[in-house]
């Protein structure tokens, strides 16, 4: 049965060691959040100008002058700092982020990333996409195996406009952990009940089925 | 000898919004702090609608949303121009871009920023690994170092920067609030004339040197503005627990 | 599934100068903060010349004067290479290079800490009026912008930084005192190894989130140090008027 | 008779408008700042990252953690600020510093500045003086007009290492105040008692007597 969601954010968690710092990306990435253990400590960064990103603050206690940067109300940790977008993204390009989760369209099997415009639709913008893609020392990727009309997200090369280059590390979609190699799409790990067959067709690029066999990218 | 004509800097403080904005021009080019609606110059915004200026170049992150914050300018149909990063949900953004009315240059946000930053601090062009092969990198240099590609990014300046602070001294060293900071100070120090509204005017000296966040030597005009409607965008809480 | 290391944001706080230096090389380029005398961090200026590592490319604004500071490094000979803007009244490192023991880079003051902001931000490379027509342009690429003149100026990172703050929490967080400012949070930003000595190690928290000078993000090892001399260079004062 | 130091940092605070923010160089520039009448707002900006600089301290209050950019013990005024080197040089490079005064070994007729090094002495090093003398919008000169060995210090081209190109725009000396025109050296005063013949004896240049025929430089 392919993971849900919440049990992909659980599997993305378990990819943040202790003491690092991460981004979130907008939408599913932020999930990974309440996923994280208490004892283990890791600073959120929001490229809007906060580090040290606590959960939602409790009904009542809003502020809207405290955001992240999908622009929802949140709240800052004991420990935490406030500063200029200059600085943030000095954070992120100058590679100081441990570990950034993104949203994907599209990933090609050599680590290609589009995850910002689809062709002849609305132009949504680029926001730190583009930054945080480039600049965060490793790149996991959140999203459903295909689309919503079934096509694969993983693919040989994207078709979407990119958001950068050979960027992708580790993708963590709803049927399996695949991980980006210098020899392609490597499987990882596959929600239970899910068979290697299944993933390999709805991917659309070989899959290597013994990552161990090769040596695995790192940042 | 020559008459010492008055610096800049001996009187920047202004009552009202009006007076603030008196040498706006059509045509200009202005830089608008705030992230979403988030530290926004609300009441510099509807001054700049009331002023009757057209044909502006906004520069800002996002250009309002929800019908508040910079959609007021979009709407009044005085934006010929907007440079920025994200437009989302921004309707009357999307509207605007159909129907002709405005054209958008879409910036990633690291690059958008260090453009500022770097027009403040007197650097005509630098480059960055952002952007390097994607639609961004059109027509641009592209650079190796040390065996990676980079592109070339010019400064990006204004005529205004409208600017939201917490509080100011009438020398205009300013406090931000938490993340109503964002591009604001690095606007500051941007645009050819930086006019501040802040929640409070307070005493030279009643802000501790250190604790100055943005200096008052890129700042040419205050404003006072204790109101503010400081909109939420997405509201998102918490269930508070049941106590034991 | 991968085993998570951890991150090395984990543990930060060490318990002696010794520890704090304990991974220094010979070879190493280290950045100091500091100017001249004022906001150097004393007690690790100490530990590197107790540690015994040589040929170090030292990076800091003056290295020392009147043979405190820095001065240290150059008279006990574990300085190779010195990469600075100012040398004044240093005699020491005078000497030391009237006998070729170490060689010499001055680089105009912004530059200098531009090119470090810079290594930190991620940008490789950007362009600065300063130095055009002089010496400090030889062997650089000139290119024009807008009809101005300008110099390609490369980033500069080092293996260390030894920072000087006044308050850290265990992340890293610090804040500086007045003056004692200047180079620190730009290394703090443009070393792989950053190591804070400060005079007073707070709690999480302690520091308000608009406080912070320089996030602990930046930060890789911290030791607290309560003595400090903080030695005077030029002790200049006015007579105190006579009470009526 | 030529000025004293106290009179050319007198006649050089004279230069200094209302409202300004002046960088005021090592040396013979520092005194200026004794000579700004207490009701004159300037802003005294020392680039080691500090605005709104104030006299040297009372004897007993000083603070080796606040200093000048000479090293020396100050004060901050009510509404001073301090801050990191990278936005200091961000003031003068970028334009926002209104004046700066800098002493010189050379200044020539196109407004070259040369105060950093003398060919063969000793290295002094450069500090802040390219990016003063090349971002402040109007640079005044203070130095004596002549060397101790009776060379004039204004000449036809700089011999020594420059500091920055075509920068100066006006130049006291204690003999004279001098402007740098697109005509060359033009005299704006005379020191009292001392006679044109004389100046231009000891000026290596051209000086032209009628500053008002030509269009000043400026800033």
């Amino acid at each position: 049965m392919p993971w849900s969601k919440e049990e992909m954010a659980a599997r993305a968690a378990q990819e943040i060691p202790d003491g690092t710092v991460v981004n979130l990306g907008i939408g599913l990435p932020t999930l990974v959040a309440d996923h994280l253990p208490p004892e283990r400590q890791v600073w959120l960064h929001s490229e809007n100008g906060l580090l040290g990103m606590g959960p939602f603050p409790f009904e009542g206690e809003e502020d809207s002058q405290i955001i992240n940067a999908g622009k929802q109300t949140v709240t800052i940790l004991p420990g935490g700092s406030t500063f200029d977008s200059a600085l943030s993204f000095a954070m992120i390009r100058g590679r100081h982020i441990d570990i950034a989760i993104l949203g994907a369209l599209q990933v090609a099997e050599n680590g290609d990333l589009a995850n910002w415009a689809i062709p002849g639709g609305k132009v949504m913008g680029i926001g730190g996409a583009m930054d945080l893609a480039l600049g965060a020392k490793r790149i996991l990727v959140m999203t459903t195996h295909v689309t919503n009309r079934g096509e694969p997200k993983l693919v040989k090369r994207c078709t979407y406009p990119l958001t950068a280059k050979a960027c992708v590390h580790r993708i963590i979609t709803d049927l399996a952990v695949i991980d980006v190699t210098p020899h392609g799409f490597a499987l990882v790990e596959l929600a239970p009940g899910v068979s290697i067959e299944e993933v390999q067709a709805k991917t659309g690029a070989p899959l290597r089925l013994s990552p161990t066999e090769e040596v695995a990218f790192s940042g | 000898m020559v008459q010492p004509l008055i610096g800049r800097h001996r009187q920047k403080v202004v009552q009202s919004v009006d007076e603030a904005l008196a040498d706006l021009f059509d045509g200009a080019s202005i830089m608008v702090g705030g992230f979403g609606l988030c530290g926004n110059p609300e009441a510099l915004i509807a001054g700049v609608v009331r002023r009757g200026v057209k044909d502006l170049t906004l520069i800002s992150n996002n250009a309002g949303n929800l019908g508040k914050g910079l959609n007021a300018w979009i709407e009044a149909g005085i934006v010929r121009r907007f440079i920025g990063t994200y437009i989302g949900t921004n309707e009357a953004l999307h509207r605007a871009m159909a129907e002709g009315r405005v054209e958008v240059e879409i910036i990633p946000q690291g690059t958008f920023v260090e453009r500022m930053r770097a027009a403040g601090a007197g650097i005509p062009a630098f480059y960055t690994p952002t952007g390097v092969g994607t639609v961004v990198a059109e027509g641009k240099e592209v650079r190796v170092f040390d065996g990676q590609e980079y592109l070339l990014e010019r400064a990006l300046s204004a005529d205004f920067a409208l600017i939201r602070a917490r509080k100011a001294d009438r020398f205009g060293n300013l406090r931000f609030y938490r993340t109503a900071r964002n591009f604001s100070p690095i606007m500051c120090m941007a645009a050819r004339t930086t006019i501040v509204e802040c929640d409070e005017l307070v005493e030279l000296g009643a802000i501790d040197p250190d604790d100055v966040h943005l200096p008052g030597i890129f700042v040419h005009r205050i404003v006072e503005v204790r109101e503010h409607e400081d909109p939420f965008e997405y509201r998102t809480t918490r269930p508070r627990p049941l106590s034991p």
